[in-house]
């Protein structure tokens, strides 16, 4: 784990093709200091896997207007201010996986937890059920879904130690801490680093197994 | 008030209902106690009536349960919104929680009611309210497919007739599927519906008789 | 939720037959009153699902050696001290479910989260996933596992506060969280029950929706 | 020490080695920063041996990352054990959780390494370390094989020869089997192996030569 002074160092290497998981719920949790190094860095023909598809003209809506991203696999990609997705996606410029935000949120926790696929009841007889492998199980239908494995998570969590322990703040929480259990490579960035020892072992969300760099913005 | 067949009451004197009024109602049925949520829109309207002491609990989707009234001023935090991204406040037994257990927590059958808002819905309980199937429109799910199936009940609150004047409530839905059989009850403008197996009965109607009403549906009504 | 004074009133009715999820590690976060309670209660021919079988003479092994329980699901009945259980299974009067320790979990969080089977990289290739249904995904294999669900879950936690929100201490937090997603009712015996507003939002493990009924030993 | 064809290394005047030496063995070959399960019994002496300064985490399955020593006098707390249901102590940087996040950490391929002992290891890899499949035995599980699976190598640690003189690095395992094809490393008395799709290569012999040593086994030894 390491504690970094920029974004663009915490964020490292990111491959052209890469998935990027992308935490936040609206601007709660978005980590927007690291999206904006990853406007910087570079990499294109993203795969970007997050709850919305950006709001208005910054954070992730700015690395979708760079056309970067190739592909957004989300929940609800439509808002009042994501102009900037809705025109992609109507000019074809941009793919679209719709998933249902329990599916999204337990697909990338069964990546984080070597499951290999699961069935799930959420969304049996619906348009995004079709072409899937259904089962009856206890007289109820499952749909089978496969886990959502990231190359890299970017996530906005409120506090971590140098150790890389992370604690969230009310609802920003939201993806975070799946997410960080989801990608081969985990950055966070927080309002806070504070030294070892300095976060109650009892409330840690996101342990640091799973942290690879931390920066404070 | 006038009892009829099946047990619906008929109030000729007083609807359509307001959304306010219609919020009203959905909230008098809610357990004292229950966990529930409340989607995005008119069903957020409830919160308001619910009465003080009943214990019932909110949960909201981005990861809270005992969720207050929507925050002012300075009560105002970007870390705490609900799930339409509103500003909102804690109430003193509030947890927080991650979206894969907050969603297993809804998927799990732990919430006793949801209230979502609606497009159609089938009289066997069929939802559809995430999608017109409009071939231009950017397509948007979130958390309606899983509130569908995962809560003990599902009321739907909409207006029984679309602007065009039509029926809302229908023998089979049109549009893109939410969830299956899964609406136990429907508040409407100018009736409440029960759904199940029977198919769906009139609770109560507003402003209109039952008669009428049924006229202006093609859902037989048990 | 129901703040009760004594085990037996916390603890409640539960049938003859009932399955009955039995929290704790050992002796950490063993909800040893509520154990000793449905001893008292008389409940028969349950199944008991819990990582170990009893130890010494107490607890759980108090309720086995009462003949109480026609089966056990557990990852590690055999340990230095589990004569009880040992007698009973060695004479057959007991039927066993061996579980791998992480199925065991995660087949409960199955039935807590509404997931209605999961493909598990756990057992592969073992006796313990004869029979049962595999898969290769990704060049992997697979084991489908069903859901573990309780009649009634009792849990050792360290604070409720009013509305049943729990928190737990250091690795008693163990089996206690999982378990109170799964059953239908849910009972923790607690040190302290505090006041509505207690504990910390950020801290609550358990979120009082899970939890039927505490009491405070 | 003199190196042999496949790079082996024998050590003819030091061994057979001792547990502690063992333990010593596989405690150098841990990389720093490791988030690493010690097994219950001998493996648990792979934590004496850690460098200060390692950063090196352990993980104990019943909850917990930065597990420090185990606990004497007055630090002994019930609330606060190892996976073998001793008494252990908390590091700064701690973190708790429970069973279903422990082995989503250890099943997710999260862990660099785990240490555990065996009954058997077969030259692909395949370990047997829960069950000798005597008639008689109480079956235990536990956690072993989530480790075996889990982790991203797998080491063990026994003696190479059983009581009887028997190895316990064979062609093929005839006690149950915990997992296929997990191990990667197996530190005996005698020597350590890798193991991989090549079939088991020696690394070190310990009092024994590569030729004696090849002699009392069934494995072909790359």
């Amino acid at each position: 784990m390491k504690v970094c002074d920029t974004a663009v160092e915490a964020l490292g290497a990111v491959e052209d093709g890469a998935t990027v998981l992308v935490g936040g719920f609206g601007m709660a949790g978005m980590p927007v200091a690291l999206i904006a190094a990853l406007i910087e860095q570079g990499a294109t023909d993203l795969t970007v896997v997050s709850n919305n598809a950006g709001n208005g003209d910054t954070g992730l809506a700015a690395l979708l207007a760079e056309g970067r991203v190739r592909k957004v696999i989300c929940s609800f990609p439509r808002q009042a201010d994501s102009w900037v997705f809705d025109g992609l996606y109507r000019a074809g410029a941009i793919e679209l996986e719709l998933v249902p935000q329990g599916n999204l949120a337990e697909r990338m926790r069964a990546a984080g937890a070597g499951i290999g696929a699961f069935f799930c009841p959420t969304g049996v007889g619906t348009p995004l059920a079709e072409g899937k492998e259904t089962r009856v199980i206890d007289g109820r239908t499952y749909v089978l879904e496969m886990p959502i494995r990231g190359d890299v998570a970017l996530i906005g969590a409120h506090r971590a130690d140098r150790l890389g322990n992370l604690v969230y703040r009310r609802t920003a929480r939201n993806f975070g801490p799946v997410m960080a259990t989801a990608a081969t490579r985990v950055v966070a960035q927080v309002s806070e680093v504070v030294d070892v020892g300095g976060l109650d072992p009892e409330s840690v969300v996101t342990p640091s197994i799973y942290v690879d760099a931390v920066v404070a913005v | 008030m006038t009892p009829r067949d099946g047990g619906c009451v008929e109030h000729p004197d007083r609807g359509p209902l307001s959304k306010v009024e219609m919020a009203a109602l959905v909230a008098r049925d809610i357990e004292p106690g229950s966990f529930v949520n409340l989607g995005i829109g008119q069903p957020t309207l409830v919160a308001d009536h619910l009465p003080a002491g009943s214990g019932i609990v909110l949960h909201t989707e981005n990861g809270m349960l005992n969720m207050g009234p929507a925050a002012t001023g300075d009560q105002v935090d970007p870390d705490l919104t609900n799930a339409g991204k509103q500003p909102v406040t804690e109430l003193p037994g509030a947890s927080y929680f991650h979206q894969a257990d907050s969603f297993a927590m809804m998927r799990g059958g732990h919430l006793d009611v949801c209230v979502l808002g609606a497009f159609q819905v089938s009289a066997s309980g069929d939802l559809a309210n995430w999608s017109t199937g409009a071939d231009d429109a950017i397509p948007a799910v979130g958390e309606a497919m899983d509130l569908a199936m995962g809560a003990k009940q599902v009321f739907v609150m909409m207006s029984l007739f679309a602007k065009d004047g039509t029926p809302k409530l229908v023998p089979s839905c049109t549009f893109p599927l939410t969830g299956v059989a899964c609406v136990s009850r429907v508040y409407t403008d100018v009736a409440t519906f029960e759904l199940g197996e029977h198919g769906a009965r009139v609770v109560e109607t507003f402003g209109i008789t039952r008669d009428a009403l049924a006229a202006r549906l093609e859902v037989d009504l048990a």
